[in-house]
């Protein structure tokens, strides 16, 4: 089959964002994934959090692995580049174009397996080196696109469609990324828009590894009553932790919260969030500035069968790859040959060196 | 033969002692003196304890391969004490420490014993100045008894050790030290020393790895990425090295961005990343990191995405002889990755190409929107070439193939006549243009995959449409064909029917055989093939001639396989001529190996 | 051409409608009523609502390639209404669901309408069952088209429905409503009909995958590590569901494992630790998974590690096409790894061989001590193949090697009259002993690695050495040359001149192609290769004749080039014969792609 | 260079263990790393404990990737097999040795280059799958065989030699190990044999995953007093959590505790191991059978630079991965083809089912 377009029927009463563009102009092609599929939710979430910041879609680049989730960048941002690169090797690939150029907005769509199997290395070091990036992780506990086996993020307790028990524990891959240095953690449910948004658009407008954990129940394989990654598992045990808004750029804080109970952090971008604490139960009185709280209480929770979801972790220090490497503030890219290259005069003082 | 001017001198110690930096001064200042160096640095896979030599040819007629037959050996490691002492000729020297003192069984070498562990003891009170210092004492002790220039020493030393003048000093009375035993103790100079000469006029004395180093940076390179293995770890440290010099702002920011990787699948798929996005990225790896690439390779391969790899060989296979050089990574990298799937290759044979040809594959990387690999090796990049001073026209511009800016997008349909598609045949040579991420707001965004597509790069699973897609893939290795480094060819005869080919460091080598031969009575022409895939030249060159000796460092004739199936040429008339124990050749055994296949063809015609 | 148990039809239905189960009791009825069948599932790279299409050539010669040119269409997707109307022979047949009607822009096709969603919406009140039974409906008015055996459908829905009896009834009560429909609207049969035969008769109906995966079983593998990919993936899964059955002991524990590993890199490293340790380890992958293998191909080739891989080949350069098959990987897979390395591949053309030749793939690994690798591909590995039955000859004693247990390692020096060394060769065949762990207390124990060694596994940086070892590894090539499957050779001309070389799933069609070809009065020899390295037979066959088409399915000529470097076969003689868009072959192309070549000749000898 | 054997002089009084074996026979050929290196100092003490243990040296099997680290198998158990396999993949190699036998007892080492960076998935999976194994890290901050590159256990405070800043976080392969369910979690220090040859014996009576990160400085490259894996560091930061002996099999338990005080293991081998609660302190009060509290433990004292040793974290329930994909005992190496083969009957009723 060929490439799907979607016919762009352009309605004038669409509401436009502060750019003048429609929620469709952030849209890709049509899915190909099952009717249902919970990466396509996700997908919706990313359209609508990159509407509502107002992003240029040609300044962000997507980038994927192999999979099912990984085919989602095809479905939004049209009017991005993207790159589908091979299985597990997103971070690397997106590590460079980041290298090469700063100044764009970089989005990663993984799988589960994609992200905790084969690229299980790629993911911990791009998290170990602060990269600038919005990691999403499309997580349905299976390998969708090969037919449903087990990924390492499945639960012990949660069996296969056809009912053979997983003997593994699974990988969590936000203690992970808490542990590893990453910036910004959170987790969330593709069916929980109102939570992913926000966490989507904060996640952008942090500077340096942001990592999402989206729970994504893959309705053809990994969605039947026993598993733990099913829409009704994670409904009836989803834990929200660290509630938060999101706040644009320009925008004025209208909420009025308790003294104490809230906290603002700024986002690279100029975006604000607001951590609240909504008391001292497991649920409200986490904060996410404390990394030992963060791992405690997705332990905590896990050894209940129950799931954190929220903002989980955010480090206030924005730094990243380029901080701690040095480089200029230029994108690379549009450094100029001449500019790059010494010259022939250099040469002779090198040329004497070696001499 | 060896005489003034033209002699082998080698060190064994052991490694980790300090030595290292003794042996270079010693090259540094025969090559300063105007003389041709070649040294060898052999050492082991470990760090620190384990026998290490240093090999000096010194030829005053230009010749810088390595050249069999030990004039003179430096015995500072009693482990190899025995096998040092079999590879000196008959009438060579041998200079040991004898502190502990020994019989040499061999009355046709002459020993020349100097107590030099005592002489330290005696002079240096700290175990480290004690254990250094021996080193500058038998460069000492050689300076005499080859006559070296002391004023040109002094120099070397004091270059080497800018910035710590009160080593300086030390070092020089260390030489002082061995100079004067010598003087004492010995008949100075030997037959064999050294005279001011102007062979090296103008070289330069430096290694391929850094000159890769360098030539990535005139390259306009931005994006490095990659993972440490011998050989290939110094060609990163040149760049590094270079960069940090040459490419700093004066806020102290760096022009320039190197990830050390986890390993070299994310080596390599940074550097593609970053040629994705337009900068000019590679990475520099060794065999086990080829192999590890190869599914990446593939995929800029089929995706169309440039980059440089710098194979800085070592000897294969597996992790093999990881300190040895070979030229055996040829048909991995060529046909790196499964399905069909070809690769550019660049050959350099010295430093200088190193540099050089840095430029040339990073013009050919984005021209041709496809990896090219830098086939070098463990002996170019690790040892000391004297080799053409570095050049640079100011007028060159980098050519950064067919990119579109956000202009030229707008542009596109009114100048070719046709919708831009990113995988598109415009200009009929098969390569399509590319458009990098962020250039337009609505013109030129497109999905990168390495799964199949159309022309504009729509995902397509239309066998006919991949079939034509990789149909102009391939074409485009026949405009690489047309644009890589054209060989190098020597025709000493122009009725030659017998023809050498080789490539990459077997050049001093085989040139020098060539010369040899030629005294003798043999005059052959010779190709030195300089990139793959190859060009018309390769293939006249080749019709010319009845037999064509392949010259390589490897076991499987990896070269004359290519050449089969990739120019044609009849396997009949290829004959292999292999080398693959880990050294770099030597004249001698081109001569040999040449003389073997052309004397029977000579007996034949002559009957 | 079609007519009475010869003719193809084509169902184009979604992926994930439940298609795939009543296409397959269509094809396995007229299987059991003696006809050669062979289906071609041709699905997308997705799960679900996507065009996926089923073709059934019927053949009552037993020819089981592809056929071109559909006579009856059931178009049941409106996405590919179009595409698939336009493949229906003049004067065939399409079958649609005429709930939605619509006019067919063509006069020479008989259209057969069957409002199947609303006889089927009428029937069932569940969304599912309404579904799941149009493909049933459709079956059962092929039924009455094709005059299939009413009982032989019954037992074949029994069957492939046991243990679910309740679906059994509904299956058959909408296959009912399919075939009542047809005979009372449509005249039944059509021209193109079924009737029993016995041609296929002895024969059995499976895909290479589970053939490839009982095979291993058969052959004593016990150690599995595999990473999920297409269309490797039910290669392991019939290793595990045969093992399942065969393989566990009373108390329900297995005599095998299967490690899911988290890639391709640790799936062969799990097998080559497996192969190591003595037990019979595999794993199975297709081409990126080669790719990332081919670090460690080198590792065991170079350390002498018995292991087999299943490279189930599919459509690339890099993802490429993940659904559709070729025969892309052949150098990557017999020159994996970086360094001199090559590997012994075979080359199975159907589910017999996938079975039969698992065991000769167990058994060359450890008798050669290296890796060993299975080249199927989708088409075999993934389509039902009517194809002979599998056989076990009980005598047969399973090759394990070169294995020395305890006992003859204490008795080594006095049988073989040297010490034992692993790495030594004592028989001349190039292939030495090993052992394995745990096996003596106080002999036999070495270290296995990757770096240069000796004879007797002792590290080393000896270059001779180092040459020595990977001269012998080579010879046992030769060794290995004398041991793999011969050649499948059919001469039809004694004196002719003309050869075709082919190999793997290809085979129907081309043995297909030269019937026909004979027929037209051209008579081909050809020869089926079934591994390489090359044997004596397969040098004979290609000196024996002066053109020989290399028929393969990648762009590359992959096969040509390995006959050219490791056969020494002209390139002259050696004619590309290729296909590559990723759909199985069919005799005619075999025909049209022969007959372009040897027509010039056969002019050229009669001017 | 060629393999350099070790003269083997048997002095007739040297001590025995129970199979009448000297410590010599436990030894491997003359190390040739650095002298000094502490990678030999934890070949010594792996010498020691499998004398000490008594095991049968052709009953081990002990595997390595490659570096400074992965050689020294060759300088211990010169009587075992041993396979010095590619850089990083030592993990998967020991997973299909075990799986082919699982009768022979498996010793793993790595550097943390070979387990941090290029193996660090197989290292996770392994954990995850509970492999049985003994897992080594000879863990000195850099890599040693390439020349002292930093490595990702490197501290981001530690310089290298040539006083260039790490700008990286570390990987804490401990905390890592414990989060993904490995069953026994150490830390130790190549200078304190005391603490280290317990640990291994221990280490390798555990049936499951057991995991030692031994510090080992590189004396070479990363040895210099700025550097956080320096002896002189490690020993004055050395905060030892859950103090341990080691009993062998048959002997008896002879040193009285404070009842409550402590508690015992006992290991798969037979072997127990005593676990000491010395008080309430972040040293002796720590439980190793409560990984949330070894988690915290070691995040804590990283915090304040200190590095927290001894036995981390015990799961009693020692499983395998046989467990888990349920093989049977026997060795399956061992089963003769013979009997693995079904043979031409079977096959007639397979071919029936392809009808
Ligand atoms: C190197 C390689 N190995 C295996 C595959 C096959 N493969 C494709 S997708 C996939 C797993 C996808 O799982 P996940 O990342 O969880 O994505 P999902 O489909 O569940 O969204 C695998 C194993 C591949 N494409 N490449
Ligand atoms: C695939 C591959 N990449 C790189 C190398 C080069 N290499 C050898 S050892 C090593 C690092 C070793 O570091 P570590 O594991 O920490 O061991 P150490 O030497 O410090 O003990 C590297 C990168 C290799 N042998 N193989
Ligand atoms: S298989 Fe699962 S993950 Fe893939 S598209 Fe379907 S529902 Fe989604
Ligand atoms: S370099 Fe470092 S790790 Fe390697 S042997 Fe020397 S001290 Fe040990
Ligand atoms: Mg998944
Ligand atoms: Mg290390």
């Amino acid at each position: 089959m060929s490439y799907i377009a979607k016919p762009i029927a352009h309605h004038p009463a669409l509401p436009k964002n502060e750019l003048g563009l429609t929620r469709r102009e952030y849209e890709g092609s049509m899915s190909t994934l099952c009717a249902g599929c919970g990466h396509d939710s996700i997908t919706a979430a990313i359209i609508e959090a990159c509407y509502e910041l107002s992003i240029p879609a040609h300044r962000i680049a997507k980038l994927s692995g192999i999979g099912c989730s990984s085919k989602a960048p095809t479905y939004f941002l049209g009017k991005s580049h993207g790159f589908n690169s091979v299985h597990g090797r997103m971070p690397s690939v997106t590590t460079g174009a980041n290298m090469a150029n700063q100044d764009l907005v970089y989005i990663g769509v993984s799988g589960d397996g994609d992200t905790a199997s084969i690229g299980l290395g790629q993911f911990a070091h791009a998290v170990r080196r602060r990269l600038n990036m919005t990691y999403i992780v499309m997580n349905n506990g299976c390998y969708g696109l090969t037919k449903g086996q087990f990924s390492a993020t499945n639960d012990k307790a949660s069996p296969s469609k056809k009912g053979e028990a997983n003997p593994f524990d699974p990988i969590d891959l936000c203690q992970m990324a808490i542990q590893l240095g990453a910036g910004f953690v959170g987790r969330s449910f593709s069916g929980d828009k109102k939570q992913l948004i926000p966490l989507i658009k904060a996640a952008i407008g942090y500077k340096g590894f942001a990592f999402l954990d989206v729970i994504s129940p893959c309705v053809t394989f990994n969605n039947h009553s026993a598993s733990t990654k099913s829409f009704d598992y994670v409904r009836a045990h989803n834990q929200v932790m660290g509630p938060l808004d999101f706040v644009a750029e320009q925008s004025e804080i209208t909420a009025d919260y308790a003294e104490g109970t809230s906290h603002t952090v700024t986002l690279h971008d100029g975006g604000r969030l607001m951590l609240h604490k909504l008391g001292s139960g497991p649920d409200g009185g986490h904060d996410p500035r404390d990394p030992d709280a963060a791992i405690a209480a997705i332990r905590s929770n896990a050894k209940k069968g129950e799931i954190a979801t929220g903002l989980l972790y955010v480090n206030e220090e924005q730094i990243d790859l380029h901080d701690a490497i040095g480089t200029t503030k230029r994108a690379l890219n549009e450094v100029p040959c001449a500019e790059l290259c010494p010259g022939s005069k250099a040469l002779d003082g090198i040329n004497a060196r070696f001499r | 033969m060896s005489g003034i001017n033209d002699f082998v001198v080698k060190f064994a110690t052991v490694n980790g002692s300090g030595s290292a930096s003794a042996n270079t001064m010693f090259a540094k200042t025969l090559f300063r003196m105007g003389l041709t160096v070649s040294p060898k640095n052999i050492f082991p896979s470990n760090i620190q304890g384990l026998p290490t030599w240093y090999e000096v040819r010194v030829s005053d007629k230009g010749y810088n391969a390595r050249r069999a037959g030990i004039d003179l050996l430096v015995a500072m490691n009693p482990q190899t004490y025995l096998d040092d002492l079999a590879e000196v000729v008959p009438g060579g020297w041998l200079v040991y420490d004898s502190s502990m003192p020994r019989v040499w069984p061999r009355a046709d070498v002459t020993v020349l014993p100097i107590p030099i562990a005592q002489m330290c003891a005696r002079k240096w009170a700290d175990p480290r100045q004690r254990q250094l210092f021996k080193n500058m004492v038998y460069v000492g002790a050689l300076a005499a008894l080859l006559e070296m220039d002391m004023e040109v020493i002094k120099r070397v030393v004091s270059d080497q050790l800018k910035g710590k003048e009160k080593l300086v000093a030390a070092n020089l009375e260390a030489i002082d030290l061995g100079r004067n035993y010598a003087t004492e103790h010995f008949v100075c100079p030997l037959p064999i020393k050294v005279r001011h000469h102007d062979g090296a006029k103008g070289k330069i004395i430096v290694n391929g790895n850094e000159a890769a180093g360098l030539g990535a940076v005139y390259a306009g390179a931005t994006v490095c990425a990659w993972y440490p293995i011998t050989p290939s770890t110094s060609m990163v440290e040149g760049f590094e090295a270079h960069a940090k010099r040459l490419r700093v702002d004066k806020d102290g920011k760096k022009n320039f961005a190197i990830v050390q990787a986890e390993d070299e699948l994310a080596a390599i798929g940074v550097a593609i990343g970053g040629g994705w996005n337009g900068a000019r990225s590679f990475t520099a790896t060794s065999g086990p990191g080829v192999s590890l690439m190869s599914e990446f390779l593939g995929l800029a391969y089929f995706a169309e995405i440039p980059v440089v790899l710098y194979d800085i060989q070592r000897g294969g296979p597996s992790t093999g002889m990881p300190t040895r050089t070979q030229q055996s990574d040829l048909l991995s990298a060529a046909y790196a990755s499964h399905g069909d799937t070809k690769h550019v290759l660049l050959l350099p044979s010295d430093p200088t190409e190193c540099f050089s040809m840095s430029r040339e594959a990073f013009d050919l990387a984005e021209r041709l929107q496809t990896p090219v690999i830098m086939m070098s090796d463990l002996d170019i990049g690790m040892n000391d070439w004297v080799t053409d001073a570095f050049a640079w026209d100011d007028a060159y511009v980098h050519d950064r193939g067919k990119v579109l800016d956000a202009a030229a997008l707008d542009a596109f349909k009114d100048v070719k006549g046709k919708e831009w598609g990113r995988y598109l045949d415009v200009d009929g040579d098969a390569i399509p243009y590319r458009t990098l991420p962020g250039t337009h707001p609505s013109k030129g965004s497109f999905f990168t995959r390495g799964t199949s597509h159309d022309e504009y790069a729509r995902y397509t699973e239309n066998g006919d449409i991949h079939a034509r897609v990789i149909d102009r893939i391939r074409a485009k290795f026949d405009t690489a064909a047309t644009l890589v480094p054209k060989p190098e060819i020597d025709i000493r005869d122009k009725a030659g029917k017998v023809g050498i080919i080789y490539f990459g460091s077997t050049r001093p080598a085989v040139m020098e055989g060539q010369d040899e031969l030629n005294a003798a009575g043999y005059k052959l022409n010779s190709m030195r093939l300089r990139a793959f895939p190859f060009g018309q030249e390769v293939r006249d060159f080749c019709a010319a001639h009845q037999t064509l000796l392949v010259i390589e460092q490897n076991r499987d004739a990896q070269m004359r396989s290519l050449l089969m199936t990739e120019a044609d040429v009849p396997g009949t008339k290829l004959i292999a001529t292999l080398n693959y124990d880990g050294s770099p050749l030597t004249a001698e055994w081109v001569r040999t190996a040449v003389l073997k296949h052309i004397t029977p063809a000579k007996q034949a015609a002559a009957e």
